[in-house]
C-alpha cells in the first residue's frame, strides 16, 4: 500500500505542477506540456485506484477511463498544436499572453 | 494573464501549493479496500461478447463514452482540417525522398504493421489490445511512409479521407440507430450479437483512429509550407 | 365585463402604441387618426368606469403570474383621480403633439412611445398591489427615456443619461422595497386605510426601513430634493414631452406612489404612529421652498417651470404627510390641479418656443400683445400656481393650510406662506413683462400662421387646459369636481 | 427505450457527419433541416418529461453502476428547450449570415461551421441527458473542442490567440474536473450521479473532490476572476458563434455545477465555500460591468456583459450552503431564479450577439462610434437590442425580471440580505452599458460620417427579434416553465410553496 500512496502523491504533485504551468507560463509549447503533465497526474491516480487490491484482477473501469482520458488528452493536444503552429506562423510569437487583448 | 507580475505568480504558486497539501490530505483518506466495480464487471462479462474486461467496459458497458470519445477525435481532426483548403490531405505536398534505405524499410515494414494492427484489434477480445492500439499502429506506419517521401494513394488521402475520419463515430451511431429501431435501449447490444457488433465497431474505429492520427501529424505540415511561402499569410 | 374594463383602459393606448410603431413614417393621417381614436376610446372607457363606480360596480382584473404574486388592476376612487387626469390630458397632449411635431423626423417612434407612456401612467394608477405598481413604474421609465432623447442631439442624450440613472436607481429601490415586503408578508393588495397595521408587531421595525426605501425610490420620480436632479435637465425634451413628464406621467407616478404607500399600504394613522410621516413632511417642506428659490433665478422659461414643478409636486407629499382629512384632501386634489395648471404653462412655453423661438424670460417683453390667448392661458396657470382664487391652486393650498392647522403643524403654514410669496416672486415678473412691457423688436416668426396667433392644434389644447384649471377652482363645490372625488377618497381612508 | 431521447442524441451528430461529407452547396440547407429535426426531438423529450415525469434510459442496457444512465428531468427539459429555441433560430440566422463567406479562408470557415455547430448541439444534448460523472467529462471535452473549433473558424490572428487561451483554460478546467471524478470513484466506487447522491458524505476526500470539480467548472463557466479568457474569445468570433458561446456553452458547465451542488455535494459544501462563490459573483458583476462600460467596441461590450451576468448565477451558492434552517424554501427559490436567469440570459444574449452581427454588417465595423444613425437605418435591430436589454436589466415583464425577483426574494428571505446590493446594483450597471450601446445608435449621423455600406437580410433580423421576444415571453409565461423545471424535483428540496 505504501507504494500506492507514493504514486498518489506523485500524481498530485504532477497535477499541481501542471496547473501552475498552464496559468503562469507564456510559451505555448511549454503550456501544452504543462497541460499534459496535469493529465498525467490524474491518470496516475487512476492507475492507483485500479490497483488497490493487489491480489485480484485490477478494476477494469478505471483502466477504461484512463484509455478514454488519454485519447481525449491526445486529441486536445493535437488540436492545440495545430492552433499554436498556425498562431506562431502568423504572428511569429510563441505566447499569447503578451498579446493585446483587443 | 496579461502582464502577470511577479506578485501574481507568487500568489499563484502559494495557491497551488495549498491545493496540493489539501489534495494530499484528501488522498490519504482514500479507503484502502477496493470499492470499485471489479465484481460487477466480472458478473456481467458473460453477456459482454468479449473476454477481456477492459474491452468489455470500453465497448460494451461504457460504449457510450467511447462513442463520444470518437467524437472528440473527429473534432480534433476537423480542427486540423480547418487549416487545409479542403476536407482532405491532398494539399499536403509529399516530402522529397529522404533516404532510399529508410524508404525501402518502410515499405517492407508496412504489411507487417498492418498485420500487427489487425492482430491487436483481434486480440482485444481476450487480452490487452483493441481498436486504439491497432489504430495507433496503423496510423504511425502511414505517417512513417509519408515521412520517407512515399506518395500515399490518392483516394485514401483525397475523396475517402473525410469518410475515413468519420467512419468510427458513424459505426457506433449506425449500430445505435439500428438497435433503437428494433426497440432496444440506447446502444444495448443483444448478448448473442455483442461480439460481432463490437468487432464491427472496433474495425471501423481502427480506420478512423489511424486516419485521425495521420491527419493530426501530416495536417500540420501544410501550414509550415504555407508559412515558408508567405510568412504573414 | 367588469374584469375587462381596467384591461381595456390600459390596452387602449398600448395597442395604439404598438400599431403606430409599425406605421411607415409618411402615414401622417392614419397615425393622427389612430392617436386621437385611441385617446377618445380610453376616455370613453374611463367615463364608463366612472359612471359604473358611482352606481356601485367594482372593476378588478386579476391574473396569477407566478409564485404568489398577482397582476392586479383595480379601479378605486384614488385610481380614478389619476386615470381621469391622464386620459383627459393625454387627449389634449396628443392633439398638441401632432401640431408640435409637424415636420419632425421619427414621428412613428415618438407617438409609439408617447402612447406607451400614457399606458404606463394609467397602469400605475390602476395597479392594485405593489408588484403591479412596480411593473408599470418601470415601464414608465423605459417608455419616457426615448421621448427625452428624441431630438438625438448630444445634449438630449446627456440629459437622457441623467434621467435614466436617477429613475433606474429609484426603480431599483422600489424593487428592493417591494421584494422585501413580499418576503415579510407575502402578496398584499392596496387596501383603503392600509393593510400592514394588521401584521405581526415584530415586523414593525422592518416595515419602517421598507417605508424609507420605498419613499426614496418613489421620491426620485416625485422629484423630492435631493433626488430631483433629473427634472431640470430633462427639459431638453420636446414641449409635449415636458408637459407630459411634469404634469401627468412621471412626477405624478412618483407622487401617486407615495400616496399609495402611505394610505393604502401602511395606512396614514399607522404610519403616523410609527413616526414615519415627520421625515416625509420635512423632506416635502424643504423641497417646496428649495424648488421655489431655485426657480427665482432661472432665465430659461422651461427651467423655471421645471423648478416650479419640483416645488409644486411636493405639495402632494406634504398633504400626505399630515394626519387629518383636510390635509389629505389638499394633497390629493393638488395631484389633479397641479397637472392641469402645469400642463397649461408648458403648452404655452412650447408655443412661444416653436412659433417665435422665445425660450428666455428676458426675451418675453410684450409677448402678451402678440399672443393674447396664449398669454391669457399662461396667466391663469401662473395665478393658479401662486394660489390666487378662484383658480384651482387656491383650493389645494386652502385645504393644505387648514389641514396643517388641524394637525398642529404650524411650521407647515410658514412653508405654505413662504412658497406662495416665492411663487409670486417668480411668476409675477413674467406676467409683468409679457403684458406691460413693450416688445424689444419684431418677432422672429417661424411657423406659418393664418388666422390665429398660433397653430390651432397648439392653441386649442392650451386654452382648454387653462379653462379646466379655472373650472376646477370655480366649480370646486360641485359633485363632479376633483375636490369632490378627493373628499370621497379622504373619507374612505380614515375609517378606523 | 425512449425514441425521442435516443433520437435527440443521434440526430445532431448524424447531421454533423452528413454536412461534413456532402458538397458545399448542400451544407447550409441540410443543417437547417437537421436543426428542425433536432429541435423537434428535443421538444419530444420535453413533452415526455411533462407527460411521464423523469425519463430514464440505460445506455448499453446495463444500468448503473456498470453502465451509464441517461435521464431527463425538469431541469434537463428546461435546458433542452433553451437549446432548441436558441439553436433553431441560430441556424436560421447562420444560413443567411454565411452567404457572404464565399471565398478562400472565409469559405473554409463557412464549410466547417455547419459540422462544428451540429457537433456542439449534439454535445449539449448529451450533457443535459447524462447521469454519469465520467461521461460528463467526455461531453465537456466534446463541447470544449467544438466551441474552440467554432472560435477559430476564420483563422485570423485575433481568433487564434483567443482560441488558444480558451483551449488552455478549458482543458485545465476539464482536468480539474476529472481529478474530482477520480477521487469520487476512489471513495465510492461508482460514477453514477444518482448513486453518488445517496452515498456521498462529508469527508476530506469528498470535500477535495468538491473543490477541484467546482474550480474546474468555474473556469469553464468563466466566473470572475477565472473569466479572462472569455471576452476575447466571445468578441472575436463570428456573430453566430459568439451567440452560441455566450448563450449555451458557458451554461453547460454551470449545469453540471448545479447538479453537483444540489446532489453529490449537498452535505459537503460549507458556508465559507458558498460565500466565496457569492463573492466571486459580486466581483463578476462589478468587474464585468465596469469593463463593459469602458469598451469602445460593441462585441467587447456584450462579451464583458456576459462576464457580469454570469455573476448572478453565483448568489445561489451562499444560500444553498448557508441557510439550511429555512427548510429549503429559499434554496429552492434561489435555484429556480438562477435557472431562470440562465434561460433568460441565453435568449437575451444570443439576441444581442446576433444583432451585433447585423450592426457589423450594416455599419461595417462594431465600434460604438460608427453606430451613429443606425436607429434609423436598422430600426428593427435596434429595437431588438433594446428588448434584449430589458431582459438583461431584469425589468418587467421579461424573463430577467422573474429571475431577479426570485433571486432577490431568496436573498432577502434567507437573511443574506447583503447580496441584494449586487443583485440590484448589477441591474443598474447593466442599464448603464445597455444605454451606452443604444445611445450610439440614436445619435444623428454627421456630415463627415462614411456611408453605411452593408445590407442585412430581414430573416436575420427576425431571428434576433424572435430570441429577444422569447426572452420577454418567458417572463409572462413563467408559471408553466417553472412547473416544468420542477418535474422530478431536481433540486432535492421539498420546501414550501413559494
Amino acid at each position: 500500500m505504501d507504494s500506492l500512496i507514493l504514486y498518489s502523491l506523485a500524481g498530485i504533485l504532477l497535477f499541481c505542477t501542471g496547473l501552475y504551468g498552464v496559468f503562469f507560463i507564456a510559451h505555448l509549447l511549454k503550456r501544452l506540456m504543462a497541460m499534459n503533465i496535469m493529465a498525467a497526474g490524474v491518470f496516475l491516480i487512476l492507475i492507483v485506484i485500479a490497483r488497490r487490491n493487489a491480489e485480484a484482477f485490477p478494476d477494469p473501469v478505471p483502466h477504461a477511463m484512463l484509455l478514454t482520458g488519454i485519447v481525449v488528452a491526445v486529441s486536445a493536444t493535437a488540436f492545440a498544436c495545430a492552433i499554436a503552429r498556425r498562431y506562431v506562423d502568423i504572428t511569429g510569437r510563441t505566447g499569447v499572453d503578451e498579446e493585446d487583448a483587443s | 494573464m496579461k502582464g502577470a507580475g511577479k506578485a501574481i505568480r507568487v500568489y499563484g504558486l502559494c495557491a497551488v501549493v495549498l491545493l496540493a497539501i489539501w489534495l494530499v490530505r484528501a488522498v490519504l483518506a482514500m479507503p484502502v479496500e477496493p470499492g470499485g466495480l471489479t465484481g460487477v464487471v466480472d458478473a456481467a462479462m458473460p453477456q459482454s461478447g468479449v473476454k477481456h474486461p477492459v474491452t468489455a467496459v470500453l465497448l460494451n458497458f461504457r460504449g457510450y463514452d467511447t462513442w463520444l470519445e470518437l467524437g472528440v477525435l473527429l473534432l480534433a481532426a476537423m480542427g486540423v482540417l480547418l487549416f487545409q483548403p479542403r476536407n482532405d490531405l491532398t494539399a499536403v505536398r509529399p516530402l522529397p525522398p529522404f533516404d532510399p534505405v529508410l524508404t525501402r524499410a518502410a515499405v517492407i515494414l508496412f504489411p507487417f504493421a498492418v498485420l500487427v494492427s489487425g492482430y491487436l484489434l483481434w486480440v482485444g477480445k481476450y487480452a490487452p489490445g483493441g481498436a486504439f492500439q491497432a489504430g495507433v499502429v496503423l496510423g504511425s506506419v502511414v505517417i512513417l511512409l509519408w515521412l520517407t517521401g512515399i506518395r500515399l494513394p490518392a483516394p485514401l488521402i483525397g475523396r475517402w479521407f473525410a469518410p475515413l475520419l468519420a467512419v468510427g463515430f458513424a459505426s457506433f451511431m449506425a449500430v445505435a440507430a439500428v438497435l433503437g429501431f428494433i426497440g432496444r435501449e440506447f446502444l444495448a447490444y443483444p448478448p448473442e450479437q455483442a461480439g460481432n457488433l463490437i468487432l464491427l465497431i472496433e474495425s471501423c474505429a481502427t480506420l478512423s483512429i489511424a486516419a485521425t492520427m495521420a491527419a493530426l501529424i501530416v495536417g500540420l505540415r501544410t501550414q509550415a509550407q504555407h508559412a515558408e511561402e508567405s510568412p504573414h499569410g | 365585463m367588469n374584469a375587462w374594463l381596467p384591461i381595456a383602459v390600459v390596452a387602449s393606448s398600448l395597442v395604439t402604441g404598438i400599431v403606430i410603431f409599425f406605421l411607415p413614417e409618411h402615414r401622417r393621417g392614419v397615425r393622427s387618426l389612430l392617436n386621437i381614436a385611441g385617446a377618445l376610446l380610453k376616455l370613453f372607457f374611463v367615463g364608463w368606469m366612472a359612471v359604473g363606480m358611482i352606481r356601485g360596480e367594482t372593476y378588478e382584473s386579476r391574473f396569477s403570474i407566478i409564485l404568489g404574486f398577482d397582476f392586479l388592476l383595480k379601479a378605486d376612487p384614488l385610481a380614478m383621480l389619476l386615470v381621469g387626469l391622464s386620459s383627459v390630458l393625454w387627449l389634449l397632449t396628443t392633439i398638441y403633439a401632432i401640431g408640435y411635431l409637424e415636420g419632425w423626423k421619427n414621428r412613428s417612434r415618438f407617438f409609439g412611445f408617447f402612447s406607451f407612456c400614457v399606458t404606463a401612467s394609467v397602469g400605475v394608477a390602476l395597479a392594485g398591489n405593489p408588484i403591479t405598481f412596480f411593473i408599470f413604474y418601470e415601464f414608465l421609465t423605459l417608455s419616457t427615456y426615448p421621448l427625452v432623447v428624441h431630438r438625438g442631439t448630444d445634449e438630449a442624450l446627456r440629459a437622457g443619461r441623467t434621467y435614466l440613472w436617477y429613475t433606474m436607481a429609484g426603480g431599483a429601490l422600489v424593487f428592493v422595497g417591494t421584494v422585501w415586503l413580499h418576503v415579510l408578508v407575502g402578496s398584499v393588495d392596496f387596501t383603503e386605510a392600509g393593510v400592514l397595521r394588521f401584521m405581526d408587531a415584530s415586523l414593525y421595525p422592518q416595515f419602517s426601513i421598507i417605508f424609507f426605501i420605498l419613499i426614496a425610490g418613489l421620491g426620485v420620480k416625485a422629484a423630492l430634493v435631493p433626488l430631483h436632479g433629473w427634472l431640470p435637465v430633462a427639459m431638453v425634451a420636446p414641449a409635449p414631452v415636458s408637459a407630459l413628464l411634469h404634469a401627468v406621467a412621471v412626477v405624478k407616478a412618483g407622487a401617486f406612489g407615495i400616496v399609495r404607500v402611505v394610505y393604502d399600504l401602511y395606512g396614514v394613522a399607522f404610519a403616523d404612529a410609527r413616526g414615519l410621516l415627520t421625515p416625509l413632511m420635512l423632506a416635502a417642506g424643504f423641497t417646496i421652498v428649495y424648488g421655489s428659490v431655485r426657480a427665482l433665478t432661472q432665465d430659461d422659461l422651461k427651467r423655471r417651470l421645471a423648478f416650479s414643478t419640483v416645488s409644486q409636486v411636493s405639495y402632494i407629499a406634504l398633504g400626505v404627510s399630515m394626519l387629518g382629512p383636510l390635509a389629505t384632501i389638499g394633497g390629493l386634489v393638488h395631484l389633479v390641479h397641479q397637472g392641469l395648471m402645469k400642463i397649461t404653462l408648458f403648452f404655452c412655453a412650447g408655443i412661444f418656443a416653436e412659433t417665435v423661438h422665445v425660450k428666455k424670460i428676458s426675451a418675453m417683453n410684450g409677448i402678451g400683445r402678440r399672443f393674447p390667448w396664449t398669454m391669457g392661458a399662461f396667466t391663469i396657470g401662473a395665478l393658479g400656481m401662486i394660489g390666487v382664487p378662484p383658480v384651482a391652486g387656491f383650493v389645494s393650498k386652502w385645504h393644505l393650510g387648514l389641514g396643517a392647522l388641524g394637525s398642529g403643524n404650524g411650521l407647515v403654514i410658514l412653508v405654505l406662506l413662504a412658497s406662495t410669496a416665492l411663487n409670486a416672486g417668480y411668476f409675477l415678473p413674467i406676467l409683468y413683462r409679457a403684458w406691460f412691457r413693450d416688445p424689444d423688436g419684431p418677432w422672429d416668426e417661424h411657423m406659418p400662421v393664418r388666422r390665429a396667433e398660433a397653430p390651432l392644434l397648439l392653441l386649442v389644447p392650451c386654452i382648454i387646459t387653462a379653462a379646466l384649471s379655472l373650472a376646477a377652482g370655480l366649480l370646486a363645490g360641485s359633485e363632479w369636481s376633483p375636490l369632490a372625488l378627493a373628499r370621497i377618497i379622504a373619507s374612505r381612508e380614515y375609517v378606523p | 427505450m425512449n425514441a425521442a431521447l435516443q433520437g435527440s442524441l443521434l440526430a445532431p451528430f448524424a447531421g454533423a457527419l452528413l454536412v461534413l461529407l456532402v458538397p458545399e452547396k448542400l451544407k447550409a440547407r441540410i443543417t437547417l433541416v437537421v436543426s428542425l429535426v433536432t429541435a423537434g426531438l428535443a421538444l419530444g423529450v420535453v413533452r415526455e418529461v411533462m407527460r411521464d415525469g423523469v425519463v430514464h434510459e440505460r445506455a448499453g442496457g446495463w444500468g448503473a453502476p456498470l453502465g451509464i444512465d441517461l435521464a431527463a428531468d425538469g431541469l434537463s427539459a428546461i435546458h433542452l428547450l433553451m437549446t432548441a429555441v436558441v439553436g433553431l433560430l441560430l441556424s436560421l440566422y447562420a444560413f443567411y449570415y454565411f452567404r457572404s463567406y464565399d471565398d478562400g479562408r472565409k469559405a473554409r470557415a463557412r464549410s466547417l461551421f455547419w459540422p462544428f455547430w451540429l457537433m456542439l448541439w449534439g454535445s449539449m444534448h448529451a450533457l443535459f441527458l447524462s447521469g454519469d460523472l465520467f461521461n460528463l467529462y467526455v461531453v465537456l471535452e466534446l463541447i470544449g473542442l467544438a466551441a474552440i473549433g467554432l472560435v477559430i473558424l476564420t483563422g485570423s490572428r485575433e481568433v487564434l490567440g483567443a482560441g488558444m487561451r480558451y483551449l488552455m483554460v478549458a482543458m485545465a478546467g476539464s482536468m480539474s474536473y476529472l481529478l474530482g471524478v477520480v477521487l469520487l470513484y476512489g471513495m465510492y466506487g461508482t460514477l453514477d450521479l444518482g448513486s453518488l447522491n445517496a452515498l456521498a458524505e462529508a469527508n476530506p476526500l469528498t470535500r477535495a473532490a468538491c473543490v477541484v470539480m467546482t474550480v474546474g467548472l468555474l473556469m469553464k463557466t468563466a466566473v470572475f476572476p477565472l473569466h479572462f479568457w472569455l471576452p476575447p474569445a466571445h468578441a472575436s468570433a463570428t456573430a453566430p458563434v459568439s451567440a452560441l458561446l455566450s448563450a449555451l456553452v458557458v451554461k453547460g458547465s454551470f449545469y453540471i455545477l448545479l447538479r453537483l451542488w444540489f446532489g453529490v455535494f449537498a452535505d459537503v459544501v460549507t458556508p465559507a465555500m458558498g460565500w466565496l462563490l457569492g463573492a466571486m459573483g459580486a466581483g463578476a458583476i462589478l468587474w464585468g460591468s465596469y469593463q463593459a462600460l469602458r469598451q469602445a467596441r460593441l462585441k467587447m461590450l456584450i462579451a464583458h456583459s456576459t462576464v457580469a451576468q454570469l455573476g448572478y448565477l453565483m448568489f445561489l451558492f451562499p444560500i444553498v450552503a448557508g441557510a439550511m434552517d429555512a427548510g429549503g424554501a429559499y434554496q429552492l427559490e434561489a435555484a429556480k431564479g438562477t435557472v431562470y436567469h440562465v434561460l433568460s440570459h441565453a435568449l437575451a444574449k444570443a439576441s444581442l450577439f446576433l444583432s451585433a452581427g447585423l450592426v457589423m454588417t450594416a455599419a461595417g465595423s462594431d465600434r460604438l462610434r460608427d453606430m451613429r444613425g443606425l436607429a434609423e437605418r436598422l430600426p428593427l435591430t435596434i429595437f431588438t437590442m433594446a428588448l434584449a436589454g430589458v431582459s438583461l436589466m431584469g425589468l418587467p415583464p421579461s424573463g430577467g425580471f422573474i429571475a431577479k425577483w426570485l433571486i432577490a426574494h431568496a436573498v432577502l428571505g434567507s437573511g443574506q440580505w447583503w447580496w441584494i446590493v449586487f443583485v440590484v446594483g448589477g441591474g443598474l450597471l447593466t442599464a448603464g452599458y445597455m444605454f451606452l450601446m443604444l445611445r450610439s445608435a440614436f445619435l444623428e449621423r454627421q456630415d463627415g460620417d462614411p456611408d453605411l455600406p452593408g445590407r442585412v437580410s430581414p430573416a436575420m433580423e427576425y431571428a434576433a427579434l424572435a430570441l429577444a421576444l422569447a426572452g420577454v415571453l418567458i417572463g409572462i409565461r413563467a408559471a408553466g416553465l417553472l412547473d416544468i423545471m420542477m418535474i422530478g424535483n431536481p433540486f432535492g428540496f421539498t420546501g414550501g410553496g413559494l
